[in-house]
């Protein structure tokens, strides 16, 4: 199975590593991400308000990238498919926007919402599954207790993006267990680690952090996993000291057993 | 003309929100993580715009707090979503003045080594035109 | 050479309405105040299914620009499924008219509760500017029927 | 040629301020027929009734158009007028001049131009109105009862009173509804069981009164009057006329660990279980799935430990077939599920519950023995939050756009309940409003916080938050106080929405009667005729109807008892005379016109007709006048036109269609 | 030139043979018939006699022996004879009655509507190979018709052979063919009590494609359109006559119920409304049988109208075929709760 792939500025920039474990783990569970020529920042945050047309077209164009191909989009960062997913949504439902959009466009055809978009995760659980990657899996991951950290955006709003049930998700616990190790439910995994606000709040960020990895481990967490790297960005910054944060991918590497080839790369 | 009246409508047009559906239970407010921060709250922003009080509301600390993390978005049970009517707010800022949130040329000093790409790209979505 | 006097084009329009929602409908926008133009006329039915195809070309034929029928919502007829039949009946006539050139918005169907006076005011303005635009019924009018 | 008079009515300056009633009168005098016209303040008074009476006397009036308000409002009272003067009733036509003209239009030329054309309208089809006559149909002197709630209790009892025989026909082993499962009702805090109780005795004993537990309604047919029912008796694997309700068979049965719908699933109860101790009838039932016998065919415990023998494993479900002459619908309610509401933890904590099963833990009878404790770990709760609201006036799909109605008023009693039993736990109550319309109900609000000191805040909360510790952190608004709250607690109340019984929608398609989006059962007029279901014979009890506290519940399930009690003392009912005729000289017997009608109104039979000389036999559709509701879904169906509407025929239908197109 | 005698002459030839073909089909149909008269299973026969011209025969009751030297069974016997079942219903005694595939499903669609009698009726289903339409002959400027071989049921040959008074002329038997066998529902007969005969899928086209093709039309030229077409009108009412879901004792255009009974047409609306009328009468019930375009002296199209009908039923309610089964209920007398909404005629555009 071979699908579009938008990796993203971070993933392709500063956290190189992550999207390295992404396709090699991605090949060994029997699925190929292609990725999509010439791609342009989502802009990281969904333009909400709706007027906005110019801010929404890079993602139009990812989306229909994949839809000449006749594929499906994957997405691996958390800010990537949120746009992403709204951006399509728009596209398909609110006819001013699909309108506006396309006549910027000037497509052969007009794009109109017909590209699934999925991300890493969903491919996992709903194409792959989450049993047969626990066959896959020689590197079990044991006696890990994992606090999975969703933050906002794969979530919220819940209609929109039909992840999991935003406020009692369940997939990366799934995954943990998937990879041999015990999840640990907490209820800060969907609360917010300040986004963005990071940059020029220092110290919001640093109490929502804070909040999140006390939350975490007073319920017996000695790790966390995220699908954000700007969340994970701000956990590791604000961490007390204590609480590992990683990008579920690398652990999915890791319980393949592939972490050390792409370490040589 | 840039009226308190205009801004107001021009608020709910680029929310898409009707103010009016707000029943003021204040589950916005309860879920807003940055709450203790914002000076006018989540819930009063309705009222603000239906009061036409747009100065107060684009002046306000509140513009720059808010996360959007949707917290307010995905639990109001009226379909009002605070959320966006504070973007909406601070769409009117970035695109009326020139003063944005966020200049170039403090970015330097915000950074450190680790700061991922994503960090700055939001920002500055949301803080400039 | 035309016979028509220059004035503005005021359309005939023959609304049917089912007597337990839509005609209810009406009646609550009359007791709203929700105005709508006296160019529709109504004619009350039992039920959206009274209403014979023989009934709306014969409406053209004395000369009505639009014909607009009006019934309970598909699940909510008083007598249960007479509107699933009306909807049926009325598709493939509409069908047909628009197959033989007749203007496909001199025809409407629109389900209106009894709660729903805002909504039958809203159609039946939404009808006459339809019909305005589209202006006189040329096509189905038969002229022997003029000024009877 | 009819000879009409035409009645234009000003309504006040209702219709006259818009419409000259003097232009309108004139032009009636053009129109072919008419020998009268005239126009009056207020037709439907009594002078403007007289001045109907005398035209019809002194012209010799054979048809009236009354140009009025519309026929849905003064139809009726014109009908009767023009009866009183001898005249047949169904020779009134309506012109509404008002909703639909002098209402809605400014212009006064505009609006008595569109009057004329309604009169002409009216005119053209009075002018082909045909004298008719109402035909008779008997009524069954019994009534049902849908659901045994303390609505259906009630509503069986009143009727029976009066001296009609009743069934009631409940889902569950046994009635007594929701109220039986509530702990203390508000606002006088009596104990629930302690009143309804009696009640369920006396209905059980009542000579006239018939319960028919454990069974659903399987089909109606028929109509006001006049009504089949089937009711299927599901096997309850008890004979019930050998059983002494001894209680012996739910001691000894093995299989225990089904869980008590009863108690809201907080607790469990035996295979073979009646649901409460106060159960009526006092007798169990075996469910079949938890049945260790029924799976396996091993057990058979309680068929031997039977004295009387009345276990009996084969029996099967039944059908019972009985005529009513009228339905009351007393279906009820239950509380929304809180899955889409997880914010609030519910799934997550078992400390997070909804108030329904909180009665149960406060019940004596209840879970935990009356005691109240956390049932995560049985532990006294000190500090208590109560969320109003939840699922309750929601503008999205996850909750429902209605105010409960119930909530307010029994988390004060709650509140209260808790303070006076146990001194040291704090009630706090997080609302968006607090809706104590009712007779003492706002004194009853006002002592909770009063004399009870509970804490009420203004706001909604946004998460509630498990902790290590076991603790719930709840994270709220107090809008008065400008303040967001995280306050820690040992239990978490949630006022979860209530709904109609899902049920409803099903029974409701059976009985053809109308039901809103949110489910509840449509009454024939909201504010006239608020406990009448808008399909004749039908009756709405309780919650069925819309949100109600008992008191209110127990108000109108008396009036539904009333109008199903009206019916019944009448010996026969006159029918609608606006039904379907077949044309035998033209019928072709093709049975399409059967097809489509949705009472089952057609039948055909071979009968010898003369056409014009030629004597055959013919296959004929013949239209039952007391099951033809009018609804004229046949005349179009029928491709020859020999099936027509009396009242609306398709010539008097043209007429009007002529008569506006003019 | 040469060339073209060659080949009619050994057409010619063939056609001889075919003779024998026609008359051994012929023969086996009226064989039958006259075993079943003689023992008394039937009290009549409906079928075709020999019209005074070689191309139109004309459905016939054969009574006696002797009726029978007028039978014929050939290419032309296009007519449908299941209407007549209606009136042979009321008769004493059983009907035989010669069916072509297509006619069968008539027949089962008018005993769904209890028009007539299975137990009156005694069906021999006939074979079919395509029925031949004259005009489409004429129109190839053939004239002067004295006789026509190769219309025979049994012919394998693909070309008719005409004796004219200016000599012989040869045609395709296909090119002759009447519009429906182009669009033929198939070789089976619906019901049977026996078959004669072989029949053979004729279909080469699509039935909706000339319905399609009005759609594509602007609003101006459909009117335009079906004005030029319904103009030739002259309301013989052949079209209602002949259909077998036109069957009312009395017509809604002949009733005083509808204050529509007939006028001599002025305006075109006249026609417009009762050929819309005509073919909503029998939506759902009209098996496309096409004896309404066959019977029209006009040449109206008039299967347009009820081929709109049946593909609007087709693409909203699902594909039926009346006269295909004997469920009571068609497409205008049932319903689903998702059906279209009448907007989407507009939509569609």
């Amino acid at each position: 199975m071979k699908y579009s792939y938008f990796p993203g500025c971070t993933l392709k920039n500063k956290a190189q590593d992550l999207d390295h474990y992404a396709r090699i783990s991605a090949e060994a569970l029997g699925f190929e991400l292609e990725e999509i020529s010439e791609w342009q920042c989502c802009g990281g945050v969904y333009p909400l308000g709706t007027d906005e047309i110019a801010t929404k077209l890079a993602s139009v164009r990812a989306l229909n990238d994949a839809k000449e191909k006749g594929q499906e989009l994957v997405t691996l960062c958390s800010a990537c498919h949120h746009v992403i997913k709204r951006v399509n949504d728009d596209m398909k439902n609110v006819d001013d926007i699909r309108t506006r959009a396309n006549n910027y466009m000037a497509l052969d055809e007009p794009y109109e919402g017909e590209t699934n978009v999925l991300h890493y995760l969903e491919v996992l659980r709903d194409i792959v599954g989450f049993d047969e990657l626990k066959k896959k899996v020689t590197n079990p991951l044991k006696g890990k207790k994992i606090g999975a950290y969703y933050g906002c955006l794969l979530l919220r709003p819940g209609k929109i993006m039909a992840f999991d049930d935003p406020e009692n998700p369940k997939i990366l616990e799934d995954f943990i267990r998937a990879i041999g190790a015990e999840p640990v439910i907490y209820p800060y995994r969907n609360e917010c680690c300040g986004g963005y606000i990071s940059l020029k709040e220092e110290e919001m960020s640093k109490n929502m952090c804070r909040k999140i990895e006390e939350s975490a481990s007073g319920f017996g967490a000695d790790m966390l996993i995220t699908a954000c790297p700007l969340c994970m960005y701000n956990l590791n910054k604000n961490n007390g000291g204590n609480l590992p944060v990683y990008y579920f991918t690398e652990l999915l590497a890791e319980a393949l057993g592939l972490k050390e080839e792409v370490k040589e790369q | 003309m840039k009226t308190e009246k205009n801004r107001a409508e021009l608020i709910k047009e680029i929310s898409g929100v009707n103010p009016l559906k707000c029943m003021k239970c204040g589950k916005c407010s309860a879920s807003c993580p940055s709450y203790n921060e914002m000076d006018i709250k989540p819930h009063q922003f309705v009222s603000y715009v239906i009061n036409e009080d747009i100065e107060s509301l684009v002046n306000s600390k509140s513009l720059w707090k808010c996360l959007s993390c949707f917290a307010c978005v995905e639990r109001c049970p009226r379909d009002v979503k605070p959320g966006k009517l504070i973007d909406a707010a601070r769409q009117i800022v970035v695109r009326e003045r020139d003063n944005t949130y966020l200049s170039p040329d403090e970015v330097p000093e915000l950074l450190d080594p680790e700061t991922p790409q994503q960090l700055l790209v939001s920002a500055f979505r949301r803080y400039r035109r | 050479m035309s016979i028509e006097k220059n004035e503005e084009f005021r359309p005939k329009i023959v609304a049917f309405c089912c007597n337990w929602c839509s005609y209810a409908g009406a009646d609550l926008a009359g007791s709203s105040r929700m105005s709508y133009s006296a160019d529709v006329k109504i004619i009350r039915v039992p039920c959206s299914c009274r209403v014979n195809p023989m009934f709306i070309l014969r409406a053209f034929e004395r000369g009505a620009d639009g014909v607009i029928m009006c019934g309970c919502h598909p699940g909510d007829c008083h007598y249960t499924s007479g509107n699933f039949y009306a909807r049926r009946r009325m598709t493939l006539l509409f069908s047909m008219l628009d197959y033989i050139g007749v203007e496909s918005g001199r025809t409407r169907v629109e389900w209106v509760s009894a709660a729903e006076g805002a909504k039958f005011s809203q159609t039946m303005h939404e009808f006459v500017d339809k019909i305005t635009s589209l202006g006189k019924n040329v096509r189905l009018e038969d002229l022997r029927c003029r000024n009877l | 040629m009819q000879r009409i008079g035409v009645f234009v009515c000003h309504c006040g300056t209702n219709i006259a301020a818009t419409v000259d009633v003097k232009k309108v009168v004139e032009m009636a005098q053009h129109e072919p027929g008419v020998v009268h016209a005239e126009d009056y303040a207020y037709m439907c008074s009594e002078a403007g009734q007289e001045l109907i009476h005398k035209a019809i006397k002194e012209k010799k009036l054979t048809g009236l158009v009354v140009c009025s308000c519309s026929p849905r409002m003064h139809e009726t009272t014109f009908r009767n007028a023009a009866e009183k003067a001898g005249l047949n009733p169904y020779m009134v036509e309506i012109a509404n001049i008002r909703e639909h003209c002098s209402w809605i239009h400014k212009d006064i030329g505009e609006a008595t131009e569109k009057a004329v054309i309604l009169m002409r309208a009216a005119i053209a089809k009075v002018n082909l109105d045909a004298p008719l006559k109402p035909g008779e149909s008997k009524v069954t002197k019994r009534a049902l009862v849908i659901g045994g709630g303390i609505a259906g209790i009630q509503t069986a009892l009143d009727i029976a009173e009066a001296g009609y025989p009743v069934d009631i026909v409940e889902k569950t082993p046994s009635i007594g509804g929701r109220m039986s499962q509530l702990d203390k009702t508000f606002p006088t805090l009596d104990c629930s069981s302690c009143i309804l109780t009696p009640k369920m005795g006396e209905v059980n004993a009542h000579p006239l009164i018939n319960i028919y537990t454990y069974s659903e309604v399987e089909s109606v047919a028929g109509f006001v009057g006049d009504f089949t029912v089937e009711i299927r008796k599901k096997a309850r694997s008890v004979d019930m006329d050998k059983c002494t309700g001894c209680g012996l068979c739910q001691e000894k049965c093995p299989s225990k660990k089904s869980l008590s719908e009863f108690n809201r699933g907080l607790s469990t109860r035996s295979a073979i279980y009646t649901p409460f101790a106060q159960a009526v009838p006092n007798v169990p039932v075996i469910d079949r799935e938890a049945c260790i016998k029924f799976k396996t065919g091993k057990c058979g415990i309680c068929s031997k430990v039977c004295q009387a023998g009345a276990i009996d494993y084969d029996q099967t479900d039944e059908i019972v077939t009985e005529k009513y002459g009228a339905i009351v619908v007393a279906t009820g309610f239950d509380m929304i599920k809180l899955d889409k509401y997880d914010e609030y933890a519910y799934s997550q904590s078992k400390d997070v519950i909804t108030s329904l099963e909180l009665e149960r833990i406060m019940n004596a009878a209840g879970p935990t023995g009356g005691h109240l404790e956390r049932l995560s770990d049985g532990k006294d709760p000190k500090e208590i939050v109560f969320i109003q609201c939840v699922g309750s006036r929601c503008a999205d799909d996850r909750g429902k756009s209605y105010c409960s109605k119930i909530c307010c008023m029994y988390t004060a009693k709650h509140a209260m309940l808790i303070r006076d039993k146990y001194p040291d736990t704090n009630v706090t109550v997080f609302y968006i409003d607090v809706r104590t319309p009712g007779k003492n109900f706002d004194e009853f609000y006002r002592r909770a916080v009063e004399d009870y000191g509970v804490n009420y805040i203004k706001g909604q909360v946004g998460k509630v938050i498990p902790q290590p510790n076991g603790k719930l952190l709840v994270q709220g608004a107090d809008l008065l106080d400008s303040k967001q709250i995280l306050k820690e607690a040992d239990m978490v109340v949630l006022a979860a929405a209530i709904e109609p019984n899902p049920d409803v929608r099903k029974i409701a398609t059976m009985l053809t009667a109308s039901i809103d989006t949110n489910n509840f059962l449509t009454e024939a007029h909201a504010k006239l005729r608020p406990v009448e279901s808008p399909t004749a014979g039908i009756f709405l009890s309780g919650v069925c109807q819309g949100p109600k506290d008992i008191p209110e519940t127990v108000s109108q399930a008396g009036a539904a008892a009333v109008k199903a009690i009206g019916l019944l003392a009448k010996d026969k009912l006159l029918t609608n005379p606006c039904t379907a005729h077949s044309d035998e000289l033209m019928c072709n017997g093709c049975s399409q016109c059967a097809n489509v009608c949705p009472y089952g109104a057609i039948t055909y039979e071979d009968r010898e007709v003369n056409d014009h000389g030629i004597r055959e036999r013919r296959r004929i559709a013949v239209v039952n006048d007391a099951l033809c509701q009018g609804c004229g879904a046949c005349t179009v169906t029928c491709p020859s036109g020999a099936m027509d509407l009396q009242g609306f025929s398709n010539r008097q239908i043209l007429a009007e269609v002529d008569a506006i197109c003019r | 030139m040469q060339e073209f005698v060659k080949a009619t002459s050994q057409a010619g030839a063939s056609s001889h043979l075919a003779t024998a073909g026609q008359r051994e089909s012929q023969t086996r149909v009226i064989n039958r018939a006259k075993e079943l008269l003689a023992d008394g299973t039937v009290a009549r026969v409906l079928g075709w006699k020999a019209g005074d011209l070689p191309y139109n025969p004309e459905p016939a009751y054969f009574e006696k022996e002797e009726d029978f030297a007028d039978f014929v069974y050939n290419g032309f016997c296009g007519a449908n004879l299941s209407k007549y079942m209606i009136e042979a219903s009321k008769l004493e005694g059983k009907t035989l009655v010669c069916l072509k595939p297509c006619d069968t499903y008539s027949f089962q669609e008018l005993m769904k509507e209890h028009r007539v009698d299975r137990d009156k009726a005694y069906i021999i289903g006939v074979g079919c190979k395509g029925k031949l339409d004259i005009e489409k002959i004429k129109a190839m400027g053939i004239k002067g018709i004295q006789s026509i071989s190769g219309a025979e049921l049994e012919d394998e040959a693909e070309t008719l052979t005409i004796q004219t008074i200016y000599g012989e002329k040869t045609c395709a038997y296909k090119d002759a063919m009447l519009e429906r066998c182009h669009v033929c529902k198939g070789k089976d007969h619906m019901i049977f009590d026996e078959i004669i005969g072989e029949s053979k899928e004729t279909k080469d086209a699509d039935r909706f494609t000339e319905v399609e093709k009005i759609e594509a039309m602007s609003p101006e030229e459909k009117f335009a359109f079906f004005q030029k077409e319904l103009s030739k009108c002259i309301r013989c009412n052949a079209c209602r006559n002949v259909c077998p879901a036109c069957s009312c004792r009395k017509c809604v255009f002949d009733s005083n119920k509808f204050d529509s009974a007939q006028k001599a047409n002025v305006d075109s609306f006249e026609e417009k409304m009762f050929h819309i009328i005509r073919a909503f009468h029998v939506a759902g019930r009209c098996t496309d049988c096409g004896e309404c375009s066959r019977v029209c002296p006009q040449g109206i199209p008039l299967h347009l109208f009820n081929r709109k009908f049946i593909k609007d039923i087709d693409e909203l309610y699902g594909e039926y075929q009346a006269g295909a089964d004997l469920e009571p209920r068609t497409p205008l007398t049932d319903y689903r709760f998702e059906d279209a909404e009448p907007g989407i005629v507009a939509e569609r555009g």
